[in-house]
């Protein structure tokens, strides 16, 4: 066992951990924080896979946007317990898809997809935002566009959806 | 025959004058008085007349004639017809009868046409009848000047038309003035039979263009002698109905005696002088195609032959003045088909110019005798000399039985009757006499049968005319209108001399030995002169004298008195009947053809086409069909098994989806497991695949 | 732009112009209304005889086309293709010179909803054109169909009492027919892979045994349209119940679509078919010659008289157009035309009459010559073309019909032509009984029920006058030189009959 | 040299980690929170993919390019799907799931 393979089985074994504290914790402000967790495990394979630009883009989106607005949420609704959670008698028709998915789709794995090792290092022409920025804004400039779009729509809709409607006003 | 030398070009001008004579009358005649109207009529015709003199001198020059071309007319295919005048012979022949005839029956008619019986004060009359009779010459020249035989159609239809409107044109009267669909009937039934005899000449036309592939006259002749002969006959047979429709034939003879109902000026024009011999101008015409057949000749000799004695037994027993002349027409006709169907051309047309003559003049002078007798009445009912009496019955001026004596009355007409009469007998040395007795001498050496019952005919004749002569004009007045009976004006007897002199010289047309006329003709067809003999001259006239003293006998030696019945009757009994009621015939056709097709066209209209068809069929089986099968859809079908079908199909619908519905209970959770559930059967698809 | 101004989508489409304006109009102004109808109408006319002008008559082919690809969907082929060839420019100048009489017969006839009938009338017009101007199958269907529904409404609008049920029963008839013809369209349009009638004509090669199929579907359809006997019960009652506008329009130009649909198609495309369909058409068509004379002798009607005399002529009309000769065909066309404009004449003056009486019945009528002499006259004319005298236009098509029946091919024998020859004479004997039971005898009483109403028989107004006299033009033209006629027609004809010529020989 | 079935196997864990978190629980920021984590793993096979493909420059660059865009949008979904849960909390005074029911027919 190497290393490399050493330092993968770690930290998947931390990414499935962090998954599974945060579906099993009542307290959903336990459940982003593990959740942050298993983003910060992500990224680092990301920088294994060679895309240092995914990597922090992952930290700063995921931890730092969208897990501090779910923490700003939760706060903000005080919603951090739900009684009478899962039973799992009410559970075992999905764990059994659930099971079901993992394996057929393992099984596709292994039955179709080739052994090919993948080296932890990488190329510095690789790895650069440089030509990922150029692709970005010439072949992608459209999809780009279109999202940004989107994300205004988004943040547009935001404001109006929660926005206090003054009492009698507009009615 | 492309000669347009000399007048040969004015030709056309002898339809086109007679028809700006009718446009004028047409448009201006409201503003011009009676004469005005008759000056202008008369003007047509005579410039027609001025034409065919032209036309008669540069044949003299120029025999061979010429075709002058107008217009095209009906180009399709391989068939041409045209406008083409043809100017020969026999076209100027009778263009100088018509026209001539025309012109002193135009004068004539405006002295007739002011006084007659029917006229009710009916102001449009003057210009309604010269355009009709301008009508009438234009069509006859049509007729007689066509270089085919679709052009003399033309002519043939149109002077057909003219006879119907003219037969009609007391249309809102019968003969003695009384409001009746009579008179209308008269001109309908004139056109209807020569629309059946028109039937038979488009046959023959048909015929001929398929057969020599054209209508031409001189294309179908230079061709006709190659034909077969089924060909020849069937064209001379259908040709030969034409002729019986137009000619009055048997069996087609029976509207000529009604179409007396038409003012006499048209019974002399129409009906005497030029229409009804057309058909003789048209076999004569054909003379190519008629001298290939003899059995075409004997068909129509015989036909001709038969008609002239039928209808001179029914002349016997006539009492109105015109319907005796009528029947003479039909059997001098006879006289004349007979002829040109032997191939007695140059006699058939010589008895046809003749006719026209003295024919004419009787009938003009008998209009002159009804006009007189129609003075006579208008005088008495004036000076009331029988009160009221004479008002409430209908007095007919034309009824001999009412003449009598009118020797006196009216001189004049008197003696232009006799010569007419005399001329028509058949005495020498008057014009009937020399044509008639060509014809006979013809047929003598031809058809023996048909020579027998032409001098039957002529016996006939001599006998009907010495009949008239003696009931109208001696004895005494059988009617008080009789005895102040008042001649007519010089306008109307002017004519009637010229008429008178030519029926005196008109033999000398065709003298024997001499032969005018045939060699006049022979320029157009190809004919012979006839030989005088002597033998059939002497019977004739013999027989001729005969009839006239047993007329005498019977109708002078003991002059009618009123109320007497004929006679005659007495003596032949239930044959004299017959005469007097025409045999029967027109009631026959009425019963088996009229009657029938009336009926026939009825059961059709009603029964068949609105009954059957359009009330049973339509409604009972089309719509009412439809309504039972739309019912039976309905109710069996649709709501026994369409609807239980769909009754079905919704409760099981609602009992599943009452099921279902317990899917959609609103937990987002259990949605997502169906989607979850979804996907994977699609990965479990997408494996086992 | 360009599309509009082709001649002839102009002369298609213009009266839609005149609807145009007619809407913009209020519909109290009933004059303005019939000014600018009858002016659409005369415009129409003016541009028919414009492309007139451009028509080259020794040209047998197709002309003045206008082509567009139209409906290109999963292998149809359908354009919009509007020609004109010999075969229908007669009738395409009958229609738009019948229009604007018809229009004019309307002034005091229509006093309701005027606006609506002449929206109606107009754009019947343009259905009409469609039909003899389309040279697409699927066109011809469309605008044959299309023709339909404005006759529809003139009849079961303006019609007499009975009118809904005629209406009904014009609309279902025709439809019934086209069914099939819709159906022969499509296998055509599918099978041969074009809709376009000259294409299909050129490449022809349909199996005799379809073609004979074929050809009786849309025989169905045309049949019903001319009518033939004996599908021709739907016609009195659409004549009879029908303004005087509709019938003149109906029997001038509406029956002709049946007719003309015969030639071009029928003939045209299933010519072996044609050739072996020829005897029992003769056959129908003497029937229907002979029947409808007898039939019409019967009528008490005036109205129905003249509407069961058309089966008659029709008769005539098909009996020429399979005789499969020159002379029976352009007879045939001609025909149609003469048909149009004598009947046409024959059913505006029973309307001028009934316009003052109110009724139809013959009997009630009698001596009508010597109170109104000038219409007395004109109908004489009138009657005379109808039954066919010499020098009138009647004649000219009738005598061409029957001799190239007599010596047709196709039929084998003259038999058929001597039986429609006697017809000729029942012609005489129906027109004969009409005329003399209105127009001649003692005066009829209903003379004496309109002056009890107050009223005075009059004759015809100038308006009135105006509206016969190019009728009358035309019925001494043809009738005394119709060459300008058949020039125009034989080319075209000529071109027709090869492949009949090819088949029969000679 | 990690096989790229290694990470391919465990994307698929987290991935179906999070389908059984959307499905079992009932709070529905937790829910939202499986819904990312699925995304995640989603993000991480297309990483792996285009490491997988890395001779091809443009392989890669497509593969990372898709993960920036998927990050965007769940920022933009993440934005109005908690907007919405705001807004339901408002009308509710709850979050949980089940009491959600407007859904049943």
């Amino acid at each position: 066992m190497t290393g490399e393979l050493f330092l993968f089985f770690i930290l998947a074994l931390t990414a499935v951990l962090t998954a599974v504290g945060m579906l099993t914790s009542r307290n959903a402000v336990y459940a982003a924080l593990f959740l942050v967790l298993n983003f910060a495990v992500v990224a680092v394979f990301y920088l294994m896979l060679g895309s240092p630009f995914i990597a922090l883009s992952q930290v700063t989106v995921y931890g730092g946007a969208i897990m501090v607005l779910f923490l700003f949420v939760i706060m903000l609704l005080g919603a951090e317990n739900i009684k009478a959670e899962v039973t799992l008698k009410k559970m075992w028709p999905a764990l059994v898809l659930s099971v079901t998915l993992l394996g057929l789709i393992i099984y596709m794995i292994v039955a179709k997809v080739p052994m090919v090792g993948l080296a932890a290092e990488t190329s510095v022409a690789d790895a650069a935002p440089k030509p990922l920025a150029v692709s970005l804004f010439s072949t992608y400039l459209l999809p780009f566009e279109i999202t940004s779009f989107l994300l205004l729509v988004a943040m547009v809709g935001a404001i109006v959806l929660t926005k206090q409607e003054k009492k009698g006003a507009g009615k | 025959m492309e000669n347009t030398q000399l007048f040969f070009n004015f030709v056309p001008w002898i339809v086109f004058f007679p028809v700006l004579g009718l446009l004028l009358n047409l448009t201006i005649g409201k503003k011009l008085s009676e004469n005005g109207i008759g000056a202008i009529a008369v003007l047509a015709s005579a410039s027609a007349f001025v034409v065919a003199v032209l036309q008669a001198y540069s044949l003299s020059i120029h025999p061979e004639g010429a075709s002058i071309l107008v217009a095209e007319w009906i180009h399709v295919g391989d068939l041409a017809i045209d406008w083409t005048f043809r100017v020969d012979t026999l076209s100027v022949t009778m263009m100088l009868v018509v026209s001539g005839v025309g012109t002193l029956i135009h004068i004539y008619a405006i002295g007739y046409m002011h006084e007659d019986v029917r006229f009710h004060n009916d102001e449009g009359r003057f210009k309604r009848f010269f355009v009709f009779l301008n009508l009438f010459i234009a069509m006859m020249m049509v007729l007689v000047s066509g270089d085919s035989y679709m052009m003399l159609f033309v002519g043939w239809e149109g002077v057909g038309l003219c006879s119907f409107l003219l037969i009609g044109f007391w249309y809102d009267f019968d003969t003695l003035g009384r409001p009746s669909f009579a008179n209308s009937n008269a001109a309908k039934k004139a056109f209807i039979t020569n629309r059946i005899g028109d039937f038979g000449f488009l046959l023959a036309a048909f015929m001929m263009f398929w057969q020599f592939k054209s209508t031409n006259f001189d294309n179908v002749f230079a061709v006709v002698a190659n034909a077969e002969p089924w060909v020849i006959l069937w064209i001379t047979i259908f040709i030969l109905v034409g002729v019986a429709g137009k000619s009055a034939q048997i069996p087609l003879y029976i509207w000529l005696p009604d179409a007396m109902a038409g003012p006499t000026p048209v019974s002399a024009l129409i009906h005497a002088a030029t229409m009804v011999t057309a058909g003789v101008y048209l076999v004569t015409r054909s003379a190519p195609i008629f001298m290939l057949s003899h059995d075409a000749q004997y068909i129509v000799a015989t036909v001709g032959a038969l008609t002239a004695i039928f209808a001179a037994t029914i002349a016997v027993g006539q009492y109105d003045i015109k319907k005796v002349l009528a029947y003479s027409t039909i059997s001098q006709l006879g006289f004349m088909v007979a002829a040109v169907g032997m191939g007695a051309f140059a006699a058939g047309m010589f008895h046809l110019i003749t006719h026209a003559f003295f024919k004419a003049l009787l009938f003009l002078s008998a209009g002159s005798v009804i006009l007189g007798m129609e003075r006579g009445h208008h005088h008495l009912a004036h000076h009331g000399h029988h009160g009221g009496k004479h008002d409430e019955e209908v007095f007919d001026p034309g009824d001999m039985r009412n003449m009598g004596g009118l020797r006196k009355q009216m001189p004049v007409t008197f003696w232009l009757y006799m010569v007419g009469t005399v001329a028509l007998a058949g005495l020498f040395p008057f014009a009937g006499f020399w044509s008639k007795d060509e014809i006979l001498a013809d047929a003598f050496l031809e058809f023996p049968h048909v020579y027998w019952i032409l001098t039957g005919a002529a016996f006939l004749t001599a006998f009907y005319m010495g009949r008239q002569v003696w009931m109208v004009f001696f004895g005494k007045p059988r009617h008080e209108v009789a005895a102040h009976a008042e001649e007519s004006p010089l306008i109307m007897t002017a004519p009637l001399m010229v008429l008178a002199a030519l029926s005196v010289f008109g033999g000398a047309l065709n003298l024997p030995g001499v032969h005018t006329l045939t060699v006049w003709l022979e320029h157009t067809i190809d004919i012979h002169p006839g030989e005088f003999n002597m033998q059939v001259a002497l019977i004739s006239t013999a027989l001729a004298l005969f009839a006239i003293f047993l007329s005498w006998l019977l109708y002078m030696r003991k002059p009618l008195t009123t109320g007497q019945p004929d006679p005659l009757k007495r003596i032949l009994g239930f044959a004299f009947t017959g005469m007097e009621n025409k045999w029967f015939v027109d009631e026959a056709y009425k019963f088996v053809f009229i009657d029938r097709y009336t009926d026939l066209a009825k059961f059709f209209a009603q029964t068949v086409d609105w009954d059957f068809w359009h009330e049973w069929f339509h409604n009972s089986v089309i719509a009412a069909g439809f309504v039972g099968l739309t019912k039976f859809l309905a109710n069996p079908i649709d709501l026994g098994i369409v609807d239980n079908i769909s009754k079905i199909l919704a409760r099981s619908i609602q009992y599943s989806s009452e099921n279902f519905r317990k899917v959609q209970n609103g937990f987002v959770r259990s949605y997502a497991l169906s989607v979850m559930l979804g996907v994977v059967a699609i990965i479990g698809y997408l494996l086992i695949k | 732009m360009n599309f509009l101004l082709e001649p002839l989508n102009l002369v298609t489409f213009f009266p839609l112009l005149g609807v145009l304006v007619l809407l913009f109009i209020k519909s109290e102004a009933k004059n303005t209304i019939r000014w600018v109808a009858l002016g659409t109408a005369l415009v129409n006319f003016g541009i028919s005889l414009w492309a007139l002008s451009m028509f080259n008559s020794s040209n047998p082919d197709l002309q003045l086309a206008s082509q567009y690809s139209w409906i290109q969907v999963a292998g149809w082929n359908i354009q919009y293709y509007l020609a004109v060839d010999g075969l229908s420019i007669l009738l395409v100048l009958l229609t738009t010179f019948l229009t604007p009489i018809a229009i004019l017969s309307t002034w005091t006839a229509i006093e309701d909803r005027v606006k609506d009938f002449m929206v109606f009338f107009l754009m019947l017009e343009v259905g009409m054109l469609g039909v003899f101007l389309a040279q697409d199958l699927f066109l011809f269907y469309i605008f044959w169909e299309f023709t339909l529904i404005p006759m529809y409404f003139l009849i079961g609008i303006w019609g007499g009492p009975n009118r809904l049920y005629a209406a009904v029963k014009f609309f279902l008839y025709t439809m019934a027919g086209s069914i099939l013809m819709l159906l022969a369209i499509l296998w055509l349009g599918v099978n041969q892979g074009t809709f376009s009638v000259p294409e299909l004509v050129l490449k022809g090669g349909i199996p005799a045994d379809v073609q004979l199929w074929l050809f009786i579907a849309f025989a169905a359809a045309f049949a019903i349209k001319v009518p033939m006997w004996p599908l021709h019960s739907w016609l009195p009652d659409a004549h009879v119940e029908a303004p005087t506008a509709g019938s003149v329009i109906l029997a001038g130009v509406l029956l002709k679509m049946g007719t003309y649909g015969f030639l071009r198609f029928n003939l045209q495309l299933f010519p072996e078919a044609a050739v072996k369909a020829a005897p029992t058409i003769a056959v129908l068509a003497v029937i229907g010659i002979l029947y409808g004379a007898a039939v019409s002798y019967s009528q008490k009607d005036v109205k129905k008289l003249v509407a069961y005399s058309s089966v008659s002529h029709l008769g005539f009309v098909m009996l020429g157009m399979f005789a499969l000769n020159a002379q029976g065909i352009e007879g045939a066309i001609l025909q149609m035309i003469n048909h149009g404009l004598s009947t046409g004449a024959l059913f505006l003056m029973v309307g001028m009459i009934y316009e003052q009486t109110h009724t139809r019945e013959i009997a009630v009528y009698g001596g009508l010559w010597k109170i109104t002499p000038i219409y007395g006259s004109l109908m004489l004319i009138v009657a005379l073309s109808s039954m066919g005298l010499p020098g009138l236009n009647g004649f000219v098509g009738e005598f061409t019909i029957l001799l190239g029946a007599f010596g047709s091919k196709a039929f084998g024998t003259p038999i058929y032509a001597i039986l429609s020859a006697i017809g000729v004479i029942l012609a005489a004997i129906y027109i004969l009984y009409m005329f003399q039971k209105m127009f001649l005898g003692p005066v009829g009483k209903i003379v004496e029920e309109v002056k009890h109403h107050g009223h005075e028989l009059r004759d015809l107004n100038a308006r009135e006058i105006i509206t016969l006299l190019p009728l009358l033009v035309f019925i001494f033209w043809i009738g005394l030189y119709p060459a300008p006629f058949f020039n125009l027609i034989a080319p075209a004809v000529d071109k027709l009959l090869i492949p009949f010529r090819a088949i029969l020989g000679g | 040299m990690i096989p790229v079935n290694y990470y391919l196997t465990l994307s698929v864990v987290l991935f179906s980690m999070g389908a059984l978190g959307v499905l079992i629980r009932r709070n529905s920021l937790v829910v939202f929170m499986s819904i990312e984590l699925m995304l995640n793993a989603g993000n991480l096979a297309f990483v792996t993919f285009a490491k997988m493909h890395a001779a091809n420059l443009a392989a890669v660059h497509n593969g990372q390019i898709f993960v920036f865009f998927v990050m965007t949008v769940a920022a933009a979904e993440v934005a109005v799907g908690l907007a919405l849960i705001v807004l339901i909390f408002r009308k509710k005074q709850s979050i949980d799931l089940d009491q959600l029911t407007h859904l049943k027919g």
